[in-house]
């Protein structure tokens, strides 16, 4: 597709950054508010479809590439079930959450019944690899399906 | 009968879904049948693990935590959209190569090749 | 319009609707969920087990994280698939 | 020494964690080496290959293997399952170790298959992850977690099917065969749900407990239906087959022998479901799901023998071979199944012995068919690797230069329609024996469309490499070795279970059968406590 009117650039460069944030916003606090990785990774990937419509695909097949965004999602794949393996070898299961209740990193011991951001154990970081995945992932979708019936136009 | 309300709109949704999968020629109009489907399918889910009067399970640290609806229907839902995205990417897709091969989005293309 | 194919769709079409409105209509009522032995369990000690505050994100990453795991595979197959249906297939 | 009993302890969970990994990795890999990483795919396979032989060997010696996911704690806290677990019992290991086999071979023949393709580093990611979501399906306990892997094994295939997308036909039978499984898995997902808003409860055994104890509900009725009609759809049995044939014969040769695996894991599940689930259930009812699963199968057989005679296309001819033959499984494990889910009390195992002998023929029979279907797959792939043609008239002659393809061919042949020395002659006899004794019309039909398949392949024998020398395939080679050991590790197992089918109907396929038809064992870890 190519670009859009300058209006709608300037309003899309302004509403991106607040709509990444929303969406990590979203993904670190999985744990604690209504959300987690998928959701805050599907807001974040919207606000990156908004500039691809918005500056048209050129402009952002020049920005990024489709190997970057596969190679981000098998790291974020990669992280996930790093921590599923991490689990097997500390936690005695495959999936564990090995760091609830261990005061390591994310995992301190909610304290009278309310958790905060710190005692999610491996939550957050589960959250966080997915919802890099699925960033990476569905712009991927998006970005390869926009260049490939754009090729078909012109 | 007033209670199960909800259970004959995931009726309704699964029969919109299926009617236009079946009857519609166009191949998108399938994709979307397909995706209603998936919704009713989804609004069955959710409707399952609601309690009268429950709100959503998330622990405020009061003591006295109110009713609370089933969590485990909201997982299993949010894995089927994903997996509706997933399955809905895929079908566009094979449906913008099969314009490209024909030109055309009826479903006679489809046409088994038994030759 | 009511060509053979037509009729076995709407055959089948009918005999699905039913199937959902039987039931429909046989579940247990709406807001009474005959039994709740593995989601009170759960209610009672998210907290606890898995430190969070929001039930359903601790089924999605601990109690039920597999299913999670198997999600991921999911979008990152589907991901795979468009990207390798629209790559150049000359060399 | 403990690596051994800590590896064995957690091998259910590795089967699947290895190759999935190995999925995330390729990319990776892909942009280091190309030639890397079609080795790591086949280490890869290897290594989960090691991890099902040797829960097989625990499995088979001493009963069903349990293994949840996330803690080490015992879940049967006040007999509700919370976590997911994976259940291993003979049977579920016997389909694994057919899926493993599959998956191996495909990814050894596809590494001079697809040379000459680009985007083999999403090829070998998806062939890695369709392996997952089969042994996924094989292995788990849950139903949803069934139906998570239900999917990636679909959205995988489906992808594959359609991998040469210049050619309209695959992409195509691509779409149909991810129509037809999105909505076989959507009624799947329904009827999980319908159980779920029923017991409270997404583990298998936990289901079969209820069930037996609250009985048989109209609701149970309607996910019994709605599951049957759903895995008996992607199992690729008769009213709703007609994606196999397309998907088989417009894939590559590599993914149509995975394709084979995917379709008997639906085929396990639909099993699973049948006998294990509703298993002390089912047999309340008069109407008796065995004659369904009967029925099913002879117009399944017959669908596919009819059609297979008049196909001019190499693949979908096979493609329609696989469909008679899963028409046979049906046969075999229906015949067993009305004695089992048959509602007077006289009639039961001990009574009728042929059943027992039916569902073992059957099993065994589903392990045969993989075989010989996916050598005959591997052979169509290696003459259209050589000759880039698949419609039958165009091709002839072609046993000069490719000989030992020739001679697989062959050994294929005579396996798929059940000549004695060869391993679907043992299979096939079980199933005439059990299903004279219930009806003697089935094994009479079930003999002649045998003779029918035997007739068609002589005649794509005799079409494709016999006759007068084309000028056209003057220059035709051999195929490259990887291809042929391939096709010479299938025919090696076929002329082995040929040649020895008691040793393996003994200690593989009778264990199996029998998990499958009490599932007390299946449920023993539940009622017996951990």
């Amino acid at each position: 597709m190519k670009g859009m009117s300058s209006i709608v650039k300037t309003i899309a460069n302004i509403s991106f950054p607040i709509i990444t944030i929303y969406g990590l916003y979203i993904i670190a606090h999985g744990h604690l508010t209504p959300g987690g990785g998928f959701q805050g990774g599907a807001i974040v990937a919207s606000g990156l479809a908004l500039l691809a419509v918005a500056h048209g695909t050129s402009w952002v097949e020049s920005k990024v590439k489709e190997h970057d965004l596969s190679m981000l999602e098998s790291l974020g794949a990669l992280g996930f079930i790093g921590l599923a393996f991490l689990g097997l070898i500390m936690g005695g299961a495959f999936f564990s959450n090995f760091l609830a209740d261990t005061s390591m990193l994310f995992g301190a011991i909610p304290v009278d019944g309310a958790a905060n951001i710190n005692t999610g154990g491996t939550l957050p970081l589960m959250n966080f690899a997915v919802g890099l995945k699925v960033i990476a992932g569905l712009f991927a979708i998006v970005l390869v399906m926009a260049i490939a019936t754009n090729k078909e136009e012109d | 009968m007033i209670a199960n309300i909800p259970y004959l709109a995931v009726a309704g949704l699964i029969i919109i879904g299926l009617y236009t999968l079946l009857f519609k020629k166009n191949l998108i109009k399938m994709v979307i049948g397909i995706t209603i489907l998936e919704s009713g399918v989804n609004l069955f889910l959710i409707t399952l693990g609601y309690r009268m009067g429950s709100v959503a399970p998330i622990f405020t640290g009061n003591a006295d935590n109110p009713v609370m609806s089933y969590p485990v229907p909201q997982a299993l839902t949010l894995t089927s959209i994903v997996i509706g995205v997933a399955v809905l990417a895929l079908m566009l897709t094979l449906v913008i190569h099969i314009y490209r091969h024909h030109g055309s989005l009826h479903v006679s293309k489809l046409g088994g090749d038994d030759q | 319009m009511m060509n053979q194919r037509n009729i076995l769709a709407a055959a089948f079409l009918t005999i699905v609707a039913v199937f959902l409105v039987f039931s429909a209509l046989f579940m247990h009522p709406f807001g009474e969920p005959t039994s709740q032995a593995m989601d009170q369990y759960i209610i009672d000690n998210t907290v606890e087990e898995t430190g969070a505050n929001n039930g359903v994100t601790s089924v999605v990453f601990d109690y039920r994280g597999f299913d999670t795991l198997g999600e991921a595979t999911v979008l990152f197959t589907a991901v795979a698939s468009v990207v390798m249906l629209f790559r150049r297939l000359k060399k | 020494m403990n690596i051994v009993d800590m590896l064995l302890t957690h091998a259910p969970a590795l089967t699947i964690a290895i190759p999935l990994l190995g999925a995330f990795l390729t990319p990776l890999i892909s942009r280091v080496s190309e030639k890397g990483r079609n080795i790591f795919a086949i280490i890869t396979v290897g290594i989960t290959a090691l991890f099902v032989f040797l829960m097989a060997s625990e499995v088979l010696s001493n009963g069903p293997m349990t293994y949840v996911f996330g803690s080490t704690a015992a879940t049967v806290q006040q007999s509700t399952v919370i976590r997911i677990l994976f259940e291993v019992d003979a049977l579920s290991i016997f389909m694994a170790i057919i899926g493993i086999i599959l998956s191996f071979v495909a990814v050894v023949y596809s590494y001079a298959f697809m040379e000459k393709n680009t985007g083999l580093d999403k090829y070998y990611t998806l062939l890695l992850l369709m392996t997952t979501g089969m042994l996924g399906m094989m292995l788990t306990g849950d139903m949803f977690n069934f139906f998570v892997f239900l999917e990636i094994t679909s959205i995988a295939s489906a992808a594959l099917v359609a991998f040469w997308t210049n050619k309209a036909k695959a992409v195509e039978a691509g779409f149909k065969y991810i129509v037809i499984s999105t909505i076989g898995a959507l009624f799947v997902l329904f009827a999980i749900a319908l159980l779920y808003g029923q017991y409270d409860a997404l583990n298998m055994a936990k289901i079969a407990q209820s069930l037996g104890i609250s009985g048989f509900t109209f609701i149970d009725k309607i996910a019994l239906v709605l599951l049957i009609a759903a895995l008996a759809m992607k199992g690729g049995l008769a009213p709703m087959h007609m994606w196999l044939p397309d998907a088989y014969g417009r894939a590559p040769a590599s993914i149509s022998l995975l394709l084979v695996g995917a379709t008997q894991a639906s085929l396990y599940g639909l099993f699973r479901i049948v006998f294990t689930v509703y298993g002390d259930v089912i047999s309340l009812p008069s109407i008796s799901i065995g004659w369904i699963l009967v029925l099913l199968g002879l117009i399944t057989m017959l669908i596919g023998v009819i059609m297979a005679i008049i196909q001019t296309d190499f693949k979908r001819l096979i493609g329609y071979g696989a469909v008679a033959e899963l028409g046979y499984m049906a046969l075999a494990v229906g015949t067993g199944l009305t004695i089992v889910a048959n509602a007077d009390p006289n009639i039961t195992l001990e009574t009728a012995p042929f059943a027992m002998k039916a569902i073992t023929g059957g099993l065994f029979h589903v392990i045969n068919d993989a075989l010989d279907i996916g050598l005959l797959f591997l052979v169509a792939g290696a003459v259209y690797y050589a000759t880039k043609e698949t419609s039958l008239n165009k091709l002839g002659g072609l046993a000069r230069n490719m000989k030992y393809t020739t001679i697989f061919f062959i050994i294929g042949l005579l396996a798929v329609s059940g000549l004695p020395p060869f391993n679907g002659f043992a299979s096939k006899l079980l199933i005439y024996e059990s299903t004279y004794q219930l009806n003697p019309i089935l094994s009479i039909v079930a003999i002649l469309s045998s003779i029918l398949l035997l007739a068609i392949f002589v005649k794509v024998l005799h079409s494709v490499f016999l006759g007068p020398a084309l000028p056209k395939y003057e220059t035709v080679r051999e195929v490259p070795k990887s291809m042929l050991l391939a096709m010479a590790v299938i025919a090696g197992i076929i002329i082995v279970f040929g040649l020895f089918p008691q040793v393996i109907v003994t200690n593989l396929v009778e264990p199996a059968a029998n998990a499958l038809v009490n599932n007390s064992g299946y449920l023993q870890w539940l009622t017996g406590g951990f």
